[in-house]
């Protein structure tokens, strides 16, 4: 930590923007890792991330899924918490004075239709985000994102167009990486008035099996794929959108270092998410990685973190 | 990034109590796939039933090659554990968690129910110090064989003094002059260990239990305040849970929702 | 080696069947992978393959990409070979007397559409393939595959209706990870007169971007992902096609131990691909592959392979 | 799995011929992510130009903190190679392949044209051998300076002996009585070079060239009957040679048609 802020006098500006709100540096907590209380947002905060996300919320509480909700393989993990959350009405008492966390928090929330949006979106009236990030991509919760066919590029438009008049925060759409033609997608988010993308979501769903058990390990059996299976298709479908939209992009999947940052960013992402890495190298991850990305910078003789976004794009 | 069960075979089961049984399990069997099992008293496994659920539990038996839990009846899970013969499969994952700290000089140790499940490995592993369980009713005491110069409190005086552990604690105190308190059981218990703690200023080390799930830091399901229980806990120290504010007074559902400790027990959501 | 065959005493049975054809073990070589040369599918062969399967053969002779062609990352492997292939002119003189070989050999065919596809069969007349393997499913050469939209229920019902006329052998049809409903792709399948399903392709496409040359690294900027990242993806498509379905599956991705295989067998095939993992155990892990399981079913009391086909779907 | 190109600038280019240059990195750069390369005379590295392509090179310097391709002018990717200067940055990834076993007594090495470049460090790290240059003519040969005692020959004779290394080697055996022979450079001059050495018994390595994408064995774009040349090559021994159907006669080309080895080179496709 005390590095981290040493380094913050050097020449380099890690500062970004994403869709007018403004980050110290580019590392965000993604949705859904360690988003639950306003305290563990606070740490991760301290941790070093330039903005954090809370689990989604949804309309009424969800149970999630019985355990196993993750299992961990050898280039990943599969997840299967189908949405456990306390509901709209329990987290807009837990994300109150959002202010003492320190740096902007971004809402996510879900629904199984623009009906649920619309409510939830009115139970985060008066709190302090500073964005809304609607994810209509998750792959193993019945009646939300995939399974509700929320990540078609019509669905898109038709939840996002209504969403939008909900809100005055900036609006992110979040997107699955399962369907290949993303960027039309992305376009139809843009169209309907998003001011970012969030991309992606987990893939597959993927299945991990004990043999001596001879089951599923998952209870729920499937489960998205996060951590550095997910990487290059997760630069791919940033690299796509950045072609297809002129919105900013979050760009998240499979990041762990600075390297993994730096790659995003010149795939087209604004800022880039962070969740399974939380578990590799543990909360610190946004620390490390804003200090990887220094001294590559430093090295390579680049003073702001704003010539990197996009810059694999060069003719 | 491993992080999948290990299918075990019980290879033995202990009737500890009328609530409570202990499975226990070889670390150096030819199937298993964990040879063995590096862990720090303290620490709890994620217990894995397939097509049931999977719910963490503290390992209150450790050798060389086998270790064990003791489980207590409390609803769907350890209904079905409780059925299971020496033969059956579970899965385990883990040790997961903080350890109770062990370079003190004199301890108390104060366990009351199931509590003493986390607490059993310490009390070997300590080289002075004095234990009190206590426990509703005597049929529901633990370890009373293993443990043969614990002292003993029941709620309805059947055994031991009647009454709860932390009455004790003043007499023992004068008796014993122990450096260090560690604690496992109801939380009401442990505010009253973490306060008697503070005014004689003895450290002190709890292990709390909040709901489970990922058991490695990831889903936010156990937090307590801006701690993870299943990485910065379950043990936690005086001073943490002297700002914790959650201690003693609200835990999280299933489903994340922050409710007060008297209502979260026994309910699943 | 030795040691295989030592084991090939005990009482493990690893012997299985794939559409007709008997395998000595169920550990098949994967299209694309060293399948360019006769010489190179007997080493395969020695090394302890099951059965092998012939690099990918079109009408005309393909360039593929520019190098490079496949770059690693953490968690596997891209690709973008583009389909390099002499043709099935050249191809049909390489693969004569395929006997030699001492395997069943598949051979792999790509078209661009159905008369690409028949006249291809036409060229193997003759030739001593096993089974032949239509590759519907590659997602980075344009004109084939993906790229071509024949990974749909509908195109893969027209190709394989009409493809089933050209050929006697035992038909495969090898389909893309990227589409979630795949169960339906293999039941178009099967209902077009398929005799089994070849259960994955790679996925994505993924792309890997070298941050110092702010270039995506391969030359056609993406490529597919094979390898450890693709195995959970690979195991829950070959779960539902096995439930979809009742022909046989080979199923591949990401298999590189004998745990892996018994895996791949129990969520539902008969029998296993390995490709990538070729790079990292070498052409050995045919044989170590075997030596594993077998090892596994002794200790697990397991006698024959067909008893784990399908194990995960027990009630 | 890791098997990325980790760019590198380049530090120094020497022009070595007429037809040649060569491109020198340094391994411990702070910016080079390959702090030093493992290397073994014989291996080659894929070198790539952003957007263009990635061509297999063999390791022509090597030391403890640099190393070095010598390029041969032939097409599209050494042209642009060729116009790169001092300071503009290439992709490396490797080494690959096979190396030469220098654990012999007296050594015999033959380079035709280019084919010095994969022989250089060996030249280096061979405690007795007597080297012969053959090249078209004076202007194209290689090394000069760096191997003063080498014996040279071109086929104008506008340098040392007019005709071609193999001409030298019945003469050099009688004279030198080498153990092994090393040899790289046109597929012709190999075959004679291993032709004479079976007569002899002598022991014989060369490296060969066949057309390489993957270079880790993947692809099988390279292979010579069963061999892969960028796994089992490129340096094989005798032996090996003498049972491969492909030496001397096929190669493929970028599409994996086998053709006379003569239609091969210069060809693209
Ligand atoms: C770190 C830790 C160590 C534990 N060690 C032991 C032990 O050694 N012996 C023992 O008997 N019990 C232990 N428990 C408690 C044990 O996990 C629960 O009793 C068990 O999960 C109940 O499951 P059930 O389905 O039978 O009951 P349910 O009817 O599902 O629940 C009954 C009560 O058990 C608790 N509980 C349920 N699910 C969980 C969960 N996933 N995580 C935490 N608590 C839960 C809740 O308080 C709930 O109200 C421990 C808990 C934690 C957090
Ligand atoms: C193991 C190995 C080591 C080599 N070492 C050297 C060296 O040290 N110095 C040197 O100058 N050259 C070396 N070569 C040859 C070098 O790779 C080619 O000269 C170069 O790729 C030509 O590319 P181009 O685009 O300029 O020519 P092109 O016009 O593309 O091709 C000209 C000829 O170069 C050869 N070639 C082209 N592409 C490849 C390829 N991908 N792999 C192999 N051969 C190819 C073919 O014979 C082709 O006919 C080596 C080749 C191999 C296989
Ligand atoms: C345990 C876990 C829970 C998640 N929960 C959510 C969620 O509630 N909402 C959401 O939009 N994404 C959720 N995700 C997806 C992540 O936000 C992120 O998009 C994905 O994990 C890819 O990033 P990573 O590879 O850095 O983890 C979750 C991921 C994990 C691993
Ligand atoms: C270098 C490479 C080339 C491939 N070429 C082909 C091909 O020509 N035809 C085909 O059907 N699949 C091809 N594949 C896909 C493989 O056959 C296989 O489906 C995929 O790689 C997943 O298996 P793996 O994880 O074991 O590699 C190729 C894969 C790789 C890595
Ligand atoms: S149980 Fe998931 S963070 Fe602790
Ligand atoms: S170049 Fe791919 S196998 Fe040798």
């Amino acid at each position: 930590m005390a590095d981290r802020f040493a380094s913050l006098t050097t020449r380099v500006d890690l500062s970004t923007e994403l869709c007018g709100v403004r980050l110290q540096n580019p590392t965000v907590l993604a949705s859904g890792i360690l988003g639950t209380s306003k305290g563990l947002l606070k740490g991760v905060a301290l941790a070093g991330a330039g903005a954090v996300t809370i689990k989604s919320l949804s309309l009424e509480p969800l149970p999630g899924h019985n355990n196993p909700i993750v299992v961990g393989f050898e280039a990943g993990m599969l997840n299967a918490v189908g949405y456990a959350n306390p509901g709209i009405k329990e987290g807009a008492k837990e994300f109150s004075n959002l202010k003492e966390v320190g740096v902007p928090v971004i809402a996510s929330i879900i629904g199984r239709g623009v009906g649920d949006f619309m409510k939830v979106l009115e139970g985060l009236w008066g709190l302090d985000f500073a964005a809304v990030e609607v994810s209509l991509s998750c792959p193993h919760t019945p009646g939300y994102g995939m399974l509700a066919g929320q990540n078609t590029p019509e669905a898109t438009k038709e939840i996002v167009s209504v969403v939008r008049k909900g809100t005055e925060l900036p609006l992110l759409v979040k997107l699955s990486p399962n369907i290949p033609e993303i960027g039309r997608v992305a376009r139809a988010a843009e169209e309907a008035g998003a001011d970012g993308i969030t991309a992606v979501n987990t893939l597959g769903p993927g299945m991990l099996i004990n043999i001596e058990a001879r089951q599923p390990i998952l209870d729920f059996k499937v489960g998205g794929v996060s951590g550095p299976a997910l990487r290059p298709i997760a630069l791919r479908c940033v690299y796509d959108i950045y072609k297809s939209v002129k919105i900013p992009i979050l760009g998240v999947g499979g990041i762990s270092t600075g390297r993994h940052a730096i790659e995003m960013l010149m795939a087209g992402a604004s800022a880039v998410g962070i969740g399974t890495a939380v578990y590799s190298r543990g909360i610190e991850v946004f620390g490390k990685v804003c200090q990887e990305m220094e001294e590559w910078m430093e090295i390579n003789g680049c003073t702001s973190v704003k010539e990197l976004i996009g810059a694999a794009h060069a003719p | 990034m491993h992080l999948e069960p290990v299918m075990m075979k019980i290879e033995e089961v202990i009737l500890e109590s009328n609530l409570a049984r202990s499975f226990i399990f070889k670390t150096c069997s030819e199937r298993s796939e964990s040879k063995s099992l590096e862990y720090q008293p303290g620490q709890f496994i994620m217990l894995w039933i397939p097509r049931l659920d999977e719910k963490p539990f503290s390992i209150s038996y450790h050798g060389k090659d086998f270790f064990g839990v003791t489980v207590a009846l409390k609803g769907r899970f350890t209904q079905r554990l409780h059925e299971m013969k020496v033969g059956e499969w579970v899965g385990i994952r883990g040790p997961f968690g903080t350890a109770f700290n062990l370079n003190v000089g004199k301890a108390c140790v104060v366990g009351g129910g199931v509590g003493m499940a986390s607490l059993a490995v310490l009390i070997e592993r300590l080289e002075d110090s004095v234990v009190v369980q206590g426990a509703r009713t005597a049929s529901e005491l633990l370890y009373r064989n293993r443990f043969k110069d614990m002292l003993l409190c029941t709620e309805d005086g059947s055994a031991g003094t009647k009454g709860v552990p932390t009455d004790l604690l003043e007499d023992l105190y004068r008796h014993y002059r122990f450096d260090a308190i560690y604690t496992c059981g109801p939380e009401a218990m442990m505010v009253k260990v973490s306060e008697f703690a503070r005014e004689y200023n003895i450290c002190m080390q709890a292990s709390l239990e909040r709901y489970i799930k990922c058991a490695v830091g990831v889903c936010g399901q156990c937090c307590c305040n801006g701690l993870r229980l299943c990485v910065e806990g379950p043990v936690l120290d005086g001073g943490t849970l002297e700002k914790l504010e959650d201690f003693g007074r609200y835990a999280r559902r299933g489903n994340g929702r922050r409710v007060p400790i008297g209502t979260y027990l026994g309910k699943k959501t």
